[in-house]
């Protein structure tokens, strides 16, 4: 039983060998992440694949899925010939290397002057049609909220891109617009939901309104974009499921047509292609990306 | 008759044991529904996950306004997991889970076997003991620490060893890395149950093979291995239920191919398990519930691998 | 002849196996009457029957009859009939817990929970078994504890603490050395004028030591039924004279 | 020629029973390595998240600026306006934060208002900064933000008269949440799989005749125990949960659903260990209590179930190693969302999926996964050992009789 065993290891390894021996440049390892994600989402409907956002057979052969932001930086950081995709956000301290897109270096600056191109907005949709009186005026009052530097510069400090105007006022300026925030509303509760990938600034936004609008008790549900419209105006807006906020890390589809008003941008995701540390690459164009994630360049030789 | 007025004396002490009796009746049948309760988990869990994973080829799901069932045969038959809207296939998953489990139990069995001889038969009783004593130790981890330990030491080997043989893999997240990982954790299964059996070994039978002129060393690989091998056999197919069934540490460590099947040992792979995990937290609808037909999958193979592990065992026995 | 246990035609099976055959026996009333015969023979499986312990034993199917006083004892409540009819083991088998709780036990599940009762119950037990004076000043320790032949005592005491009128005992004295053995008999000796007593015995020279009446049971029947006096001078069947002068078994 | 051979089987055995102590070694120098830099008491008692707070100091008229000293501490900058120095760090989630590491005795950082409670609050040492809005004298727009680095923010500070809108937060980064859910798990788990177990085995080997329906029930027991956890965690998905959600009022998977599903994994094991036990106790206990006139009841209760105690213990023991093990099961069953205000009706994390959630959140945190593998670990190998101690003093009790 033993030696055949031996020899079957034996056997195997030499197969391996011989498959192996027949590679003589590096190939380019692409890492996706599942269908499910909003970053997948972005990232391939902006380099024109959009082919590919649920569908993993249009992908190079060999690709890689990955469940998480945590799993494509590890993955990449183990790989030398690895490309992916990650949030800008996590690019500091994942300690792989963010490809300049279209010759554009994805920093803040360059999102919000437009050049580069990497690009999700994360919106926001809010309840249209609240029987309880407190409630509409807390949402509203978020709204305006929005609009603050304040909550601008908690957006940003939470990673999401946006600027900040002078003209921006300050909660302090239009405070005493909103009555209800110097209320006590430490009975109502407000539900926020939506977008897993908004779900960290919706927190820090929430938090923060809450201690200036009478401590209002927050409660989030995260389950994905799909989800914004559907249960704050759409099917679920009345059920248990309904929301009084959410956000989507993607545009509101023709079908989610919210009421004027509800709904709007709070802020822009850059998404940045990455490779290992190792990988000389610096820039890469719309095109050749593409070329990469449909197997058309298989090679890291073939990327002028 | 003193006995019978004695009898007579203790009559009302009757109604006490006719009430222990139907309490001990009580007991009994408490406990039986217990029983029946706890059998019968079994029959639930399947019988749910039956619903649940047939739904996909039955009901209809909306997908971006139409409705959509899943074809059974192309999920049977698929070499590719998900092209959307509605084409899911396992084929291939089941192609490279067998295979990923027959790598392990390569790697795992003679690993296990040989130590499990050594702890019963070579070392000394002191060094046997405290080898046992560690295999348990490692029987006692929890996958996730396996699946840490994977993704931090096996891959980088893994990768190093695939560059040694020229060959280019995904940073070591690879088949060969998911099958290293399933057999650190299927070795302490095996070699307990291996060296109980051995252990199990008459003595009577070593002697004769001793007086018979074999050497200890003879008699160990010959006579006792052989002797064990039903109780040996019966360690690996617990071993390859554990190995089936393992999900997080393998799905840390597989890479999840889209379409397959792979036999490469340095390309990614995908398990049924590691579909089922994958993609888990924002899915909804048929996309969630293809992960339960995924089950019923997995529970097929799991039982019929039992059985047919089992029929081959009865077979060695003869 | 006062007797407390009439078997009448009392066959037992173990599934296909028929280990008892057309037994007749009465058992004489504050008597010791000894079973004797070589292993595998049926003594411990009709003691077993006289408290109906055989019930516990699934494939077990007995046919003809045992009274106890004028009832048959399967219409006697089990449970019952076990308080009347104790039974000592071959093997010292005390609770892993203490002398007095042992003791105290059998009363106990009877429901009596006074403490000052149970006490009384638990030193008249010891007492009469001859063993309160080397345990009066231990009785919280764990029986464990104490030599097997004091164990095997306690098992006695236990016993008694249920004021049953008979008392089995399957073997008492084979796990245990010639001097505990021969307190044991000294014990059953006192309690002969008490108790019904029925033993099991491998050992001829303690029949024919302690007991008043002897059966001799070869292959699941009683071969010879007398007084122990008569059965070992004058045996009346060839088989009894066979084995009692060792000529096989 | 035989003795070379027979040299190098035995060879080869010796070499295989290193590699299970090389793959012991392995894993532990590996998750000591990584995580015994962030094992520390606070981990183990603080809250994952930070405790935020929002803060302002407007009225100038109440406090005084200018001309603090500088403690000179190493790698941190001080802002003399304000009295207080700031450092970089990391937190949990390894993104970059502004910590202060010392506050002047009269800095205005010592009384500011909070905005939730309208109360004076401390910002003190320890606390991160993640964003500060302030306004100079001409009343123009200052922001500092954590991710520009402690330099930047106290050279803002410097120019800066009126802090408008401040968010501080402290603490976080700790698995008490995790822990207490794995607490709970526990309890929960246990209460319901023991008695059911034991029931069960003391129905299995006290009462039940062998016959078919007996052999039934024990293949079907035998078979759950064969089912891997990940199927239990989807049937604990479409049983458990709506059954809890009508129940208890939680919102998809809860510690209650994840707790019955539990007690399904667990059922086999204690009844298996529990029978065990009960297969050691002398048959001659049982015999001398009916023979005593006991009745079964009080014979399991007062003789068999006392004497089974170290087995039920056992039982006890291996399944709380499960339960800490654990992850995929969990992961369907209760979810992936870390808590820190852990309720039997939510989602929560045991100390196992918190690993997972680290290794598969934004970023990847893998000292802090290891440290978590180094409590679970010390937890896993005393429980193991307690079990071996356990199971020797059972042995010595069966050699006894």
């Amino acid at each position: 039983m033993l030696r055949r065993f031996i020899g079957l290891i034996l056997l195997l390894t030499i197969s391996v060998v011989l498959v192996g021996c027949g590679e003589k440049e590096k190939t380019i390892k692409v890492y996706t992440r599942d269908t499910t994600s909003g970053t997948r989402d972005g990232f391939f409907s902006t380099i024109g694949f959009s082919e590919a956002v649920t569908d993993n057979t249009v992908l190079a052969d060999g690709y890689v899925e990955v469940d998480s932001n945590g799993g494509m930086i590890t993955a990449v950081k183990n790989d030398e010939f690895a490309i992916g995709y990650i949030s800008l956000t996590s690019l500091e301290t994942a300690n792989v290397k963010g490809l300049s897109f279209n010759g554009v270096k994805p920093t803040e600056a360059n999102v919000l002057n437009g050049t580069y191109a990497l690009t999700r907005n994360f919106n926001y949709i809010v309840g249209n049609d609240f029987t309880n009186q407190t409630e509409a005026e807390i949402v509203e009052a978020f709204l305006a909220f929005l609009t603050t530097s304040d909550a601008k510069s908690t957006i940003i400090s939470e990673g999401g891109i946006t600027e900040i105007n002078n003209e921006d006022p300050s909660w302090n300026d239009i405070k005493a617009d909103y009555p209800i925030s110097n209320k006590d509303n430490s009975e109502i509760t407000i539900k926020f939901g939506g977008s897993t990938s908004v779900e960290k600034i919706a927190k820090a936004l929430s938090a923060e309104f809450s201690a200036k609008c009478g401590n209002f008790i927050f409660e989030h549900n995260h389950t994905g974009s799909g989800d914004a419209y559907k249960r704050t105006q759409g099917s679920e807006k009345s059920g248990t499921n309904a929301l009084h906020i959410a956000f989507a890390s993607r545009d509101f589809k023709d079908s989610e047509e919210a009421t004027l008003g509800t709904s709007g941008k709070i802020c822009i995701d850059a998404i940045v292609a990455i490779v290992n540390k190792i990988n000389d690459l610096d820039n890469i164009t719309e095109v050749t990306m593409k070329k990469i994630y449909d197997g058309t360049i298989t090679k890291w030789g073939e990327i002028e | 008759m003193p006995i019978l007025l004695n009898w007579m004396d203790k009559l009302h002490k009757n109604k006490q044991f006719e009430r222990k009796i139907l309490t001990d009746n009580i007991v009994k049948n408490i406990l039986f529904v217990v029983t029946i309760l706890c059998a019968s988990v079994i029959v639930f869990i399947v019988l749910f996950i039956l619903l649940r994973g047939m739904s996909p080829f039955i009901n209809g799901y909306e997908i971006n306004g139409k409705i959509y069932t899943v074809d059974i045969f192309k999920f049977i038959f698929g070499t590719t997991w998900f092209k959307t809207p509605n084409l899911y296939g396992v084929g291939f998953i089941i192609v490279n889970t067998v295979y990923v489990v027959s790598l392990t139990l390569i790697l795992a069995v003679p690993i296990s076997v040989l130590t499990a001889l050594f702890i019963t038969r070579i070392a000394p009783d002191k060094v046997g003991k405290s080898i046992s004593y560690i295999i348990e130790l490692l029987a006692s981890i929890p996958s996730i620490i396996y699946g840490l330990f994977g993704l931090g030491v096996i891959t980088t080997v893994v990768k190093n060893l695939s560059n040694f043989f020229g060959y280019q893999s995904a940073g070591g997240i690879s088949t060969l890395s998911s099958a290293i990982v399933l057999a650190i954790m299927i070795i302490p299964t095996i070699t307990m149950i291996a060296s109980t059996s051995i252990k199990a070994v008459s003595q009577d039978l070593i002697n004769a093979s001793l007086a018979l002129g074999a050497s200890p060393t003879q008699t160990n690989f010959k006579m006792v291995l052989k002797s064990a091998r039903s109780g040996i056999f019966s360690g690996i197919i617990l071993g390859v239920g554990r190995a089936l069934g393992e999900a997080t540490a393998i799905s840390m460590v597989a890479g999840n191919s889209g379409n397959g099947p792979t036999f490469n040992f340095f390309d990614t792979t995908r398990t049924l398990t590691t579909t089922m995990l994958l993609g888990l937290k924002e899915t909804t609808g048929l996309d969630y519930d293809i992960r339960f037909s995924v089950g019923i999958v997995l529970i097929v193979i799991i039982i019929g691998s039992n059985i047919l592990l089992n029929f081959f065992n009865r077979k060695l026995e003869k | 002849m006062e007797t407390v246990f009439n078997i009448n035609n009392l066959n037992l099976f173990y599934g296909d196996n028929q280990v008892l055959k057309k037994m007749n026996l009465s058992i004489p009333k504050n008597k010791v009457t000894a079973f004797i015969g070589p292993s595998g023979c049926g003594k411990s499986t009709l003691l077993r029957c006289l408290n109906r312990m055989n019930d516990l034993i699934e494939s077990c199917k007995i046919t003809g009859d045992i009274t106890y006083g004028n009832t048959n004892i399967s219409e006697i409540n089990p449970i019952e009939l076990r308080t009347k009819v104790g039974m000592v083991f071959q093997n010292p088998n005390p609770f892993p817990m203490s002398i007095f709780d042992n003791v105290a036990y059998g009363p106990k599940c009877q429901g009596i929970k006074n403490k000052a009762a149970l006490n009384e119950i638990v030193i008249e037990a010891l007492k009469k078994s001859s063993l309160y004076d080397e345990v009066k000043d231990r009785l919280n320790a764990n029986a464990l504890g104490l030599s097997g032949g004091q164990q095997q005592r306690l098992c006695i005491a236990r016993c008694i603490a249920m004021k049953p009128e008979v008392i089995l005992m399957d073997e008492p004295t084979s796990a245990l050395d010639p001097i505990a053995t021969l307190k044991i008999e000294e014990l059953l000796y006192n309690l002969k004028k008490d108790y019904t007593i029925v033993i099991v015995t491998h050992n001829m020279q303690q029949a024919s030591r302690i007991s008043d009446y002897t059966a001799f049971f070869l292959l699941g029947e009683i071969i010879e039924f007398n007084k122990t006096v008569d059965l070992f001078k004058n045996p009346q069947n060839k088989k009894t004279e066979d084995y009692i002068t060792g000529r096989f078994g | 020629m035989r003795r070379i051979k027979d040299f190098i089987l035995n060879g080869i055995t010796y070499v295989s029973s290193g590699i299970g102590i090389f793959i012991l070694i392995a894993i532990l120098v590996f998750i000591f390595r990584n995580g015994f830099g962030s094992l520390s008491m606070s981990l183990l008692t603080s809250d994952y998240y930070q405790t935020t707070y929002n803060t302002n100091i407007i009225d100038s008229t109440f406090y005084k600026l200018g001309d603090f000293e500088d403690p000179k501490i190493e790698n941190s900058f001080f802002s003399e306006t304000w009295g207080i120095s700031l450092k970089n760090g990391n937190n949990v989630a390894g993104e970059k934060i502004v910590e202060i590491n010392y506050v002047a005795v009269s800095s205005p950082f010592k009384s500011m208002n909070d905005v939730a409670t309208g109360e004076k609050r401390e910002i003190g040492k320890g606390y991160a900064l993640s964003k500060i809005i302030m306004t100079n004298e001409n009343d123009d727009f200052i922001m500092a933000l954590a991710k520009d680095g402690a330099e930047e923010v106290v050279k803002k500070l410097e120019q800066a008269t009126i802090i408008t809108d401040m968010i501080a937060s402290t603490g976080g980064g700790g698995i008490r949440g995790s822990l207490l859910t794995t607490l709970y798990l526990i309890i929960l788990t246990l209460t319901l799989a023991l008695p059911t177990g034991i029931c069960a085995a003391i129905y299995l080997h006290e009462f039940s005749l062998n016959n078919r329906l007996t052999r039934f029930i024990r293949i079907m027991i035998d078979m759950t125990s064969g089912i891997p956890s990940i199927i239990f965690g989807l049937a604990g998905a479409v049983i458990f949960i709506p059954f809890m959600n009508g129940v208890i009022n939680s919102n998809g998977g809860s510690i209650a659903s994840g707790a019955l599903t539990l007690t399904l994994i667990l059922l086999p094991i204690i009844i298996k260990t529990t029978e065990e036990a009960l297969k050691v106790i002398p048959v001659n206990y049982r015999s001398a209590s009916l023979a005593l006139g006991a009745s079964k009841t009080q014979t399991i209760f007062k003789v068999v179930l006392p004497n089974a105690v170290s087995g039920i213990l056992t039982a006890t023991l291996l399944s709380i190693g499960r339960i800490i093990g654990e992850s995929a099961a969990l992961i369907y069953a209760v979810g992936t969302a870390i808590k820190d205000n852990v309720a039997i009706n939510e989602k929560s994390t045991s100390l196992a999926v918190h690993i997972w959630s680290l290794m598969s959140g934004e970023n990847p945190n893998f000292a802090l996964a290891s440290a978590i593998a180094i409590i679970i670990m010390i937890i896993v190998f005393i429980l193991s050992i307690s079990v071996k101690l356990i199971s020797q003093r059972l042995n010595k009790i069966k050699v006894g009789n």
